[in-house]
């Protein structure tokens, strides 16, 4: 089973070293995403999701962030130990990934097809016309219409969801190992949410890649994905299978989080909520850092970052609460 | 306190304070003559003496006591300026913007003319309709900038209009001039105070050039630019006349530069394309 | 029948849709109203649902007086409000109040907490000023922030304590009616809950009514008494909350519903997966406007344009698959 | 795009019209011509009789539709103070702006685009120091005065090129720089700051995550959309350019425009101060109506757009 | 012998071409004496030597005995650049074309008034007839007064038209017109004929303008020009670059004025007072200006308008006069101005101009200024582009009862500036005027017009240098144009380029000896 595993991440800390302080965006974050298995990352703005994403790829901000320790191995192989050089061979080719908001994430000025044409020459590289069929078909795959057209369109021309399906095609077309998907939906329209959804689903079990999927809808964590990690301020809190953890949800926080979600079946009660705001990233908690907002806490809580414990079929939350007593 | 730009507040701050206490910093007079003394150098180079520090110009007037009162009348210039240039943008652009329509079509085309138009020219015409003067230079250099300020201005506020608290002004009742006053101004004062800053240089520049062409700030009242404009022949024989002020812009412009350009980070880093 | 407190009678809104600068040259027209008709009861919500895009923010700005109809009337308790008078709009304003949805773009950010709050009362000279500073700190707790608060400005809150002033202020004027286009959309899904349950307390409270606008069906459901489902300008289905809920009847809502992503991965919707893209407002289809997208298309579709018909008691549908109840 | 260009050119119309309307009643405020051209004893007589000579002594608004009429058939009339048609004399002096002025553009580019992008990619780095520091002193030093020092230095002191006036290659070296650094460094800050918000920009990760190199991230996706805003500001510069242009031209006896301009306002050439304002203007719109072409085609958002 | 032999090119650098027109007619500045001299002779020429005039292309000239008609001898054996000959139809010709009333020549007017007709005696004659007597005709047909004896080729511009001679005029100069670039330059050929004004040493001229100063010495530094034309504040640039200064004595003077003083409503105005205006001069350290101002380069004031070279002028008594009365005396001064009541100075508006080309004057009356307010007086001192100081001058509102600068031309005959300033009717009026029925001319003005008529008269060389010295007298004694300095014309001059060269006495303009300059090689300087 564990020969599956292609991405192991293992104690990621992830720092912003701004003037006013350090920001522990990620703060010992350890998964691991076996071949065709999606990986929800889920939790409140800010977290640290898409930090980790970025680590991932070695694309954090120049000068401001840095990743201080950790490993992250590829297919057994720790890619903060690569040079630039086959970083950028990995990048696209062997993890790939989709961005929030389709608006921007492509360049105004090139024709998607320009666009999608240079990450092909670059991992496959080839005669043009080879290239060109090839983004072709990674336009049809993401059942654009008249791809043949569209490649020589410009990205004002069409609408956030071709742009966004644009965007997949670009980070499929190169058949990766890894996709990693930061809120790929977050700026479509339920309906359209809907279709690019079930495409990426339908891809994925195509071409049997791993997805790490963040997003902070638990419905879109429901439909799309196989595990489900819950982040908290800068740290995973639980992570599990999903049924499991949407079944028996063992952190508060994530608890709380659920709870908190209107539900389309029931009415007019009042919703759960989670008094407080998160804490600060530079000025963590010395305990448990959803302590100060937690119904359960403890004294211990407050003193020590409690460890993870497994609740049984790889599912595991870390909260004092779940510690058996000795 | 510790963040705040220090190098170029000192900078600002000697250039406000030589404008400001000119008259008691010396003794000597920046415009009474002494041509006996005239052209010594400053007190480093040889013939030079510590009774003129920066040496003396053609006239025998102490360059320093000159640049004192210079700083002075380059401030006035500067403050007039800007406060009309940049208030008259200021305000068109606010309007334009908030107002839009036909109205913003034909003001944004007026500042379309009066960017892409020599504004130069029309200093010189008015020099030699208005003659010379204090006045003359601060129209004509607000001519040059009012049409900047009013672009940038306009743009900010189109932005600004866009967000969510000013449709809501008007849902509690506000008068669009109110939204203005109160929603709108306040809110692109900051783009505005980095534009001035950054446009420090701009005028002191242009006054130098409009020194030049002989349409500047008439003798005998030191400026800086006059100075560098009066001293630009000599730069072989007698350096220190065009230099020493030359330098003194160059030292201002950077202070207010880099104050400006730590006010824009520190305001607004989305304004860094000014 | 009694004068419901907000009447909206065949309410259209055509943005001209121009190039140019000079010589503007017309380039047709986008119907992002195109008579819609809805009423509001006192104490009530009406949740407004559908597509980005479709109308929803224009209808609330109509109703805003952000801006003028192409066509038809907006009535508060019977008084049309587009060509008011001065004196009679500032009651208006008064009666009618706004919560955006982005909290970092609703509150002036150079105005104190207190000033932003008591503006509408400031500008309709509501009282003396220590009156309205009363009226600031009973407002700042009613919505559950401290009364020192107001000397603060708004860069030292969280989105949903922006939400909470942004309601505070739209409270002020002791509205009977309050806009509340998507004023969770931007929320983390913890804090929404917060603010959902705020704004329940305060209907109950002072008997306000809400025009609630949102994407989210679930919000909806949680919230309205009444739905109205917008699809490119025009609302196709139109019924109490439960009703529709319960027997959703258009083909666009039945999509719209499919499309929310059940919470638990073991509950499964029987997905309406819509073909293309939505419509271009500036050319709507003719007929039903849904026909390119509709699973249940039939020859009609593309001819006629269904009314909106009683399917039920107070349900109302626009589709030519719901001949008559 | 069409529509685009045609609405550039319907504006500019306008523009001029309401310039030439300016400048001809502004420049009959600033005293007769007469008053230059007669020697220093010349009588009252002497005067009226050139003041007839030269058709001023219409009432004003006649003048001034006697001018429209000409203009819209060609002739913009003789000057004053050269007696040939003024059409004739800018044309034969536009050739020599036209060769500095692109010169100092090219310059200006070619600095400031490597400049201006490096010091983006190394923030707060070296290259980034040195070229603000160039770009201060681009803003703060006066051009003339720029032009003395560097005559001086590398005419005077050094010999290596010629002072002044036209003629051969080296000639062009040092006008071109002096015209061209208030460009470098109004570009160079400009690309700079672009360029930062650029490589924030959600594209520019997007290339980066697809695996492309620095260079074609930078060269490639950054550039182009790096000179959108330059383009934008185009405007500005070339109120700018054509001051440089009187400047540079004085100081390096360059017979150029910008010379003559500054000429036709000091002699109060009215038939010429119009002639060279009007097309001064147009020159400045064409120039406009280019770089508007050339945005166009940098930015499909524009080109493609009805 | 082969250094005799043209060669080379002389480079001349000025900072103003004025109109660079080459039609005589149609240039009516100064600045023809730099460019439309090389080309064209004068029916009258120069006294090389002491300044002041010459034969010319007349040999010689006399006054009939009624004293109503000049005839002129012409040189025998000239001819123009076509090569036709220069005959006295010629001289008929161009004095017509001048006085026509398309000329806008500075003083086609005046000769207009003053020529009722011109007839050809012969080929190598010709009579003017005048109307009235005109002494001082002669020369104003010399370039060293004035450019309206200028010859143009009858033949030629008939034949060709005007338009075409414009384009490429031809003269009977040592220098043959090659092209005009508007602003920017003249170039020319020399003769390869002996000319009576002398063979070019050079085979071409090109006459540049370059309006900056530092550019042009940067010019003759480098060896780009050979010859530049400076202000005196270069002079130490010059000399520190081991270049050749030439100084042309007495090239001009500079005067301020004091305006309407006359005038009943400026009867309050300190400077109505002569005490006042004597204490203005008084309070003028000369010599200061002329060591520091001009460095050196420049000497102590004759009267108002008049040189060493100046015609019928006792020169000797008005040196020793102007030594006394232009004084350096500043208790004096104070002393004035407390008797005339004013012990505490005034307010006097002043304003400066400077033409273009004489940035220097800036400077002088800055000096002034100072001198002025050195004394107690309160100086409003405005600079006015010369373009709107000339306007002003006309109106005179606003210079009414105050001081102005000015510079003029160094001219061998000091009448015309002596009617241009002081008459009734003239432009400046300083004494009084009789226009628009405002009687302002009171006893001094009246008897300055009567006396100025009589200098223009008068035949008798006696009763006229009588009459002129009395009117010298007469406005030097009123201290309302009060000359300052006379200056001189300045130029750096590469001396690897060219030889040692005289320039004429009180002409600043090298049009006139262009052709005499040798190259460096010929003649050295020493
Ligand atoms: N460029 C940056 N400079 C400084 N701090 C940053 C930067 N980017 C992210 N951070 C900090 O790192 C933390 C994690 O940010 P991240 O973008 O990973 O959140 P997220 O979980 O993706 O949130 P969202 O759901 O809003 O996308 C945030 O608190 C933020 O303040
Ligand atoms: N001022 C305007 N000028 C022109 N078109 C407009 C204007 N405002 C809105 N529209 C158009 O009207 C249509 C409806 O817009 P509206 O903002 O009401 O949609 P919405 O339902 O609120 O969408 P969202 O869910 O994205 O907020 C859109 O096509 C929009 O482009
Ligand atoms: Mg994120
Ligand atoms: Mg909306």
């Amino acid at each position: 089973m564990s020969d599956d595993i292609v991405l192991d991440v293992h104690d990621l800390h992830t720092h912003f070293f701004l003037r006013r302080g350090v920001v522990k965006a990620v703060d010992g974050v350890s998964f691991s995403l076996r071949r065709g298995e999606v990986l929800g990352l889920v939790g409140e703005s800010g977290c640290g999701k898409s930090v980790t994403a970025l680590s991932l790829l070695r694309l954090l901000p120049k000068g401001a962030a840095r990743t201080v320790q950790g490993e992250i191995e590829l297919e057994g192989e720790d890619i903060l130990k690569t040079s630039d050089r086959e970083m950028r061979q990995i990048r696209g080719r062997k993890i790939a990934m989709i961005l929030q908001d389709p608006q921007t994430s492509l360049n105004p000025v090139f024709s998607i097809g320009n666009q999608l044409r240079e990450t092909i020459a670059k991992h496959f590289p080839g005669p043009g016309g080879t290239v060109t069929q090839r983004a072709i078909e990674a336009l049809r795959n993401v059942r654009l219409a008249a791809p043949e057209q569209r490649m020589d369109q410009y990205p004002h021309q069409l609408s956030g969801g071709m742009k966004q399906r644009v965007v997949g095609a670009i980070a499929i077309s190169c058949e990766p190992l890894v996709m990693i998907a930061d809120e790929p939906t977050t700026a479509l329209d339920v309906t359209i949410q809907l279709q690019y959804l079930n495409l990426l689903k339908e891809l994925q079990e195509a071409s049997n890649m791993a997805i790490l999927f963040i997003t902070h809808d638990f419905g879109v964590v429901a439909k799309m994905c196989d595990h489900v990690a819950v982040m908290y301020a800068g740290r995973i809190v639980e992570r599990g299978p999903v049924r499991q953890v949407f079944d028996n949800p063992t952190h508060p926080y994530t608890q709380a989080l659920i709870a908190s979600v209107p539900k389309m079946g029931d009415q007019r009660g009042r919703l759960h909520t989670i008094e407080g705001q998160p804490p600060e990233f530079s000025d963590l908690p010395v305990g448990c850092r959803f302590a100060p907002r937690c119904a359960f806490v403890e004294d211990k809580c407050l003193s020590t970052y409690p460890t993870d414990f497994s609740v049984g079929n790889g599912h595991t939350s870390a909260c004092w609460k779940l510690e058996k007593p000795e | 306190m510790r963040n705040l730009p220090w190098i170029p507040l000192t900078i600002i701050s000697v250039m406000l304070f030589m404008g400001i206490f000119a008259p008691f910093l010396t003794s000597y007079s920046p415009i009474d003559q002494s041509l006996p003394d005239k052209l010594l150098p400053p007190f480093w180079e040889e013939g030079g003496s510590i009774k003129h520090l920066f040496g003396t110009d053609i006239f025998g007037r102490d360059v320093l006591t000159r640049l004192y009162h210079g700083a002075r009348v380059s401030l006035i210039v500067t403050a007039l300026a800007l406060l009309v240039g940049g208030g008259v943008g200021l305000v068109i652009g606010i309007v334009s913007g908030y107002v839009g329509g036909r109205l913003d079509s034909l003001l944004m085309r007026i500042v379309d003319a009066a960017l892409a138009f020599p504004t130069i020219l029309f200093a010189l015409l008015l020099a030699v309709t208005m003659g010379q003067g204090l006045r003359t230079i601060v129209i004509a250099i607000s001519l040059l900038l009012w049409a900047r300020f009013a672009r940038v201005v306009r743009g900010e506020v189109l932005a600004v209009k866009e967000r969510d608290y000013v449709a809501l002004a008007k849902v509690h009742g506000c008068s669009p001039a109110r939204i203005m006053a109160t929603h709108i101004l306040p809110n692109v004062l900051n783009t505005f105070m980095v534009l001035l800053t950054l446009h420090v240089g701009v005028v002191i520049v242009a006054e130098a050039s409009l020194s030049f062409l002989g349409a500047g700030i008439p003798p005998p009242t030191p400026s800086w630019g006059l100075m560098v404009a009066e001293g630009r022949g000599k730069i072989s024989s007698a350096w220190w006349l065009s230099l020493i002020p030359g330098v003194a812009i160059t030292l201002v412009v950077l202070a207010f530069n880099l104050f400006g350009d730590w006010l824009r980070d520190r305001l607004d880093p989305k304004l860094r394309q000014l | 029948m009694t004068e419901p407190l907000l009447r909206v009678e065949n309410l259209r809104k055509y943005f001209a849709h121009t190039k140019g600068i000079l010589a503007a040259k017309n380039m047709g027209q986008v119907k992002a109203v195109d008579d819609i008709n809805f009423t509001i009861a006192t104490g009530e919500t009406l949740g407004l649902v559908g597509e980005s895009g479709c109308g929803k923010t224009t209808t609330s700005k109509l109703i805003l007086h952000l801006e003028n109809p192409t066509s038809g009337k907006v009535l508060l308790q019977g008084k049309p409000i587009h060509g008011m008078e001065r004196e009679a709009l500032r009651d208006y304003r008064a009666d009618v109040q706004a919560v955006f949805q982005d909290p970092w773009s609703s509150l002036n950010p150079r105005m104190t907490i207190g000033k932003i709050i008591s503006e509408s009362l400031t500008v309709t000279k509501w009282g003396k000023r220590a009156e309205i500073e009363e009226r600031v700190r009973d407002l700042l707790i009613e919505v559950g922030l401290r009364p020192e608060h107001a000397q603060q400005y708004p860069h030292e809150f969280s989105g949903g304590q922006r939400q909470r002033i942004a309601l505070a202020s739209a409270l002020a004027s002791k509205p009977k009616l309050i806009v509340l286009d998507e004023p969770v959309s931007a929320l983390d899904v913890s804090i929404r809950a917060q603010i959902l349950n705020l704004l329940k307390d305060i209907q109950e409270r002072e008997n306000v009514a809400y025009l609630l606008i949102a994407h989210n069906l679930a919000t909806v459901r949680h919230m309205a008494h009444q739905t109205a489902v917008m699809y490119l300008g025009q609302i196709v289905e139109y019924a109490p909350t439960k009703s529709l809920f319960d027997d959703v009847q258009h083909p666009y809502t039945k999509a719209l519903f499919s499309a929310v992503l059940p919470d638990h991965p073991d509950l499964q919707n029987d997905e309406i997966v819509l073909a293309g893209e939505v419509p271009s407002p500036l050319d709507p289809p003719s007929g039903c406007r849904f026909h390119t997208r509709c699973p249940f298309v039939m020859p009609e579709c593309s001819q006629e344009e269904p009314p909106l018909r009683e399917t039920k008691p107070g349900h109302l549908v626009a589709c030519h698959l719901y001949p008559t109840a | 795009m069409r529509r685009y260009i045609l609405q550039r050119l319907w504006q500019g119309v306008i523009l001029l019209i309401l310039v030439t309307t300016i400048v001809f009643f502004l420049g009959r405020l600033t005293g007769n011509p007469a008053d230059l051209m007669l020697p220093e004893d010349a009588t009252e007589e002497d005067r009226q009789a050139l003041i007839e000579t030269l058709g001023l002594d219409a009432p004003i608004h006649e003048q001034f539709i006697i001018f429209i009429s000409n203009a819209v058939r060609g002739d913009l009339g003789d000057s004053h103070r050269y007696r040939t048609p003024v059409v004739e004399i800018f044309f034969s002096r536009l050739p020599n702006t036209l060769m500095i002025v692109p010169a100092a553009m090219i310059l200006a580019i070619l600095m400031a685009v490597p400049l201006g992008i490096l010091s983006a990619l190394r923030r707060g780095g070296l290259i980034d120091k040195f070229s603000g520091t160039i770009a201060v002193l681009g803003i703060a030093t006066p051009n003339f005065w720029l032009g003395m020092v560097l005559i001086y230095v590398f005419s005077v002191q050094l010999g290596w090129l010629p002072s002044a006036r036209m003629g051969g290659f080296e000639h062009y070296v040092l006008p071109t720089i002096t015209l061209g650094t208030f460009l470098v460094a109004g570009f160079m800050r400009l690309i700079r700051s672009s360029m930062l918000d650029i490589l924030d920009s959600e594209f520019v990760k997007l290339a980066r995550i697809k695996g492309m190199s620095e260079t074609t991230v930078v060269w490639k996706h950054c550039l182009r959309n790096a000179l959108i805003p330059v383009l934008t500001l185009w405007g500005v510069f070339m109120g700018g350019l054509v001051t440089g242009a009187i400047v540079t031209e004085t100081v390096f006896a360059w017979p150029g425009i910008g010379r003559l301009t500054y000429e036709a306002v000091i002699f109060r050439d009215y038939p010429l101060l119009q002639a060279v304002i009007l097309m001064d203007a147009l020159l400045i719109l064409l120039i406009n109506l280019m770089v508007d072409i050339l945005y166009a085609y940098i930015d499909p958002r524009i080109r493609l757009a009805e | 012998p082969a250094s005799a032999a043209q060669k080379g090119t002389l480079v001349v650098a000025l900072d103003s071409l004025g109109g660079q027109n080459m039609d005589p007619i149609l240039e009516g500045r100064a600045s023809h004496a730099h460019f439309q001299a090389p080309m064209y002779d004068s029916l009258v020429g120069f006294n090389f030597e002491k300044g002041g005039i010459g034969p010319g292309v007349a040999e010689r000239w006399e006054l009939a005995k009624d004293g109503l008609s000049w005839t002129f001898f012409i040189r025998k054996g000239q001819k123009w650049h076509n090569g036709d000959p220069l005959t006295a139809h010629d001289v008929k010709f161009s004095l017509e074309r001048t006085m026509s009333k398309e000329s806008v020549a500075s003083r086609s007017a005046a000769l207009r008034r003053n020529v009722k007709n011109i007839e050809v005696i012969d080929d190598h004659t010709v009579r003017v007839n005048t109307n009235g007597v005109q002494v001082h005709f002669p020369a104003s047909m010399s370039r060293a007064v004035f450019q309206e004896g200028q010859m143009m080729p009858k033949k030629y511009i008939e034949k060709v038209g005007a338009a075409e001679f414009r384009k490429n005029p031809i003269g009977s100069g040592p220098w043959k017109f090659v092209k005009s670039v508007p602003g920017d330059r003249v170039e020319y050929e020399a003769v390869d004929y002996p000319h009576w004004r002398g063979k070019p040493n050079f085979k071409r001229m090109v006459i540049l303008l370059v309006p900056e100063e530092s550019t042009r010495v940067a010019m003759v530094r480098t060896g780009e020009a050979a010859i530049a034309s400076i202000s005196p504040e270069a002079i130490k640039e010059v000399e520190a670059a081991k270049l050749k200064m030439i100084s042309v004595p007495a090239t001009m003077q500079a005067v301020y004025y004091l305006w309407g003083t006359y005038r009943p409503d400026q009867k309050d105005n300190p400077v109505a007072d002569i005490r006042v205006r004597q204490a203005l001069s008084m309070a003028i350290d000369r010599q200061q200006i002329i060591d520091h101002v001009m460095n050196g380069k420049a000497s102590w004031p004759m009267p108002f308008a008049t040189f060493g070279y100046s015609v019928d002028t006792d020169t000797e008594r008005w040196r020793e006069w102007t030594r006394k009365a232009f004084r350096y005396d500043p208790k004096r001064a104070k002393e004035l101005l407390t008797e005339a009541g004013y012990p505490n100075g005034f307010d006097l508006k002043f304003a400066n101009t400077a033409l273009p080309g004489t940035p220097y004057m800036v400077q002088i009356g800055l000096t002034v200024a100072d001198f002025w307010s050195k004394i107690g007086v309160n100086i409003k001192y405005k600079h006015y582009e010369w373009g709107a100081f000339r306007a002003l001058r006309r109106g005179q509102k606003e210079l009414k009862g105050a001081a102005s600068m000015y510079r003029t031309a160094g001219r061998p005959i000091a009448v015309a500036r002596y009617t241009s300033g002081f008459m009734s009717k003239s432009l400046s009026h300083l004494f009084g005027n009789t226009k628009k029925g405002m009687n302002l001319c009171d006893e001094l003005c009246q008897s300055f017009d009567k006396l100025s008529l009589e200098v223009i008269q008068a035949r008798d060389p006696d009763v006229r240098a009588e009459r002129t010295n009395r009117m010298i007298e007469m406005v030097a004694n009123s201290w309302v144009a009060v000359p300052i300095i006379e200056g001189m014309g300045y130029w750096a001059i590469n001396p690897k380029i060219v030889g040692a060269f005289n320039p004429i006495p009180g002409r600043h303009e090298f049009g006139d000896v262009f052709e005499r300059m040798p190259r460096a090689d010929q003649k050295a300087w020493r």
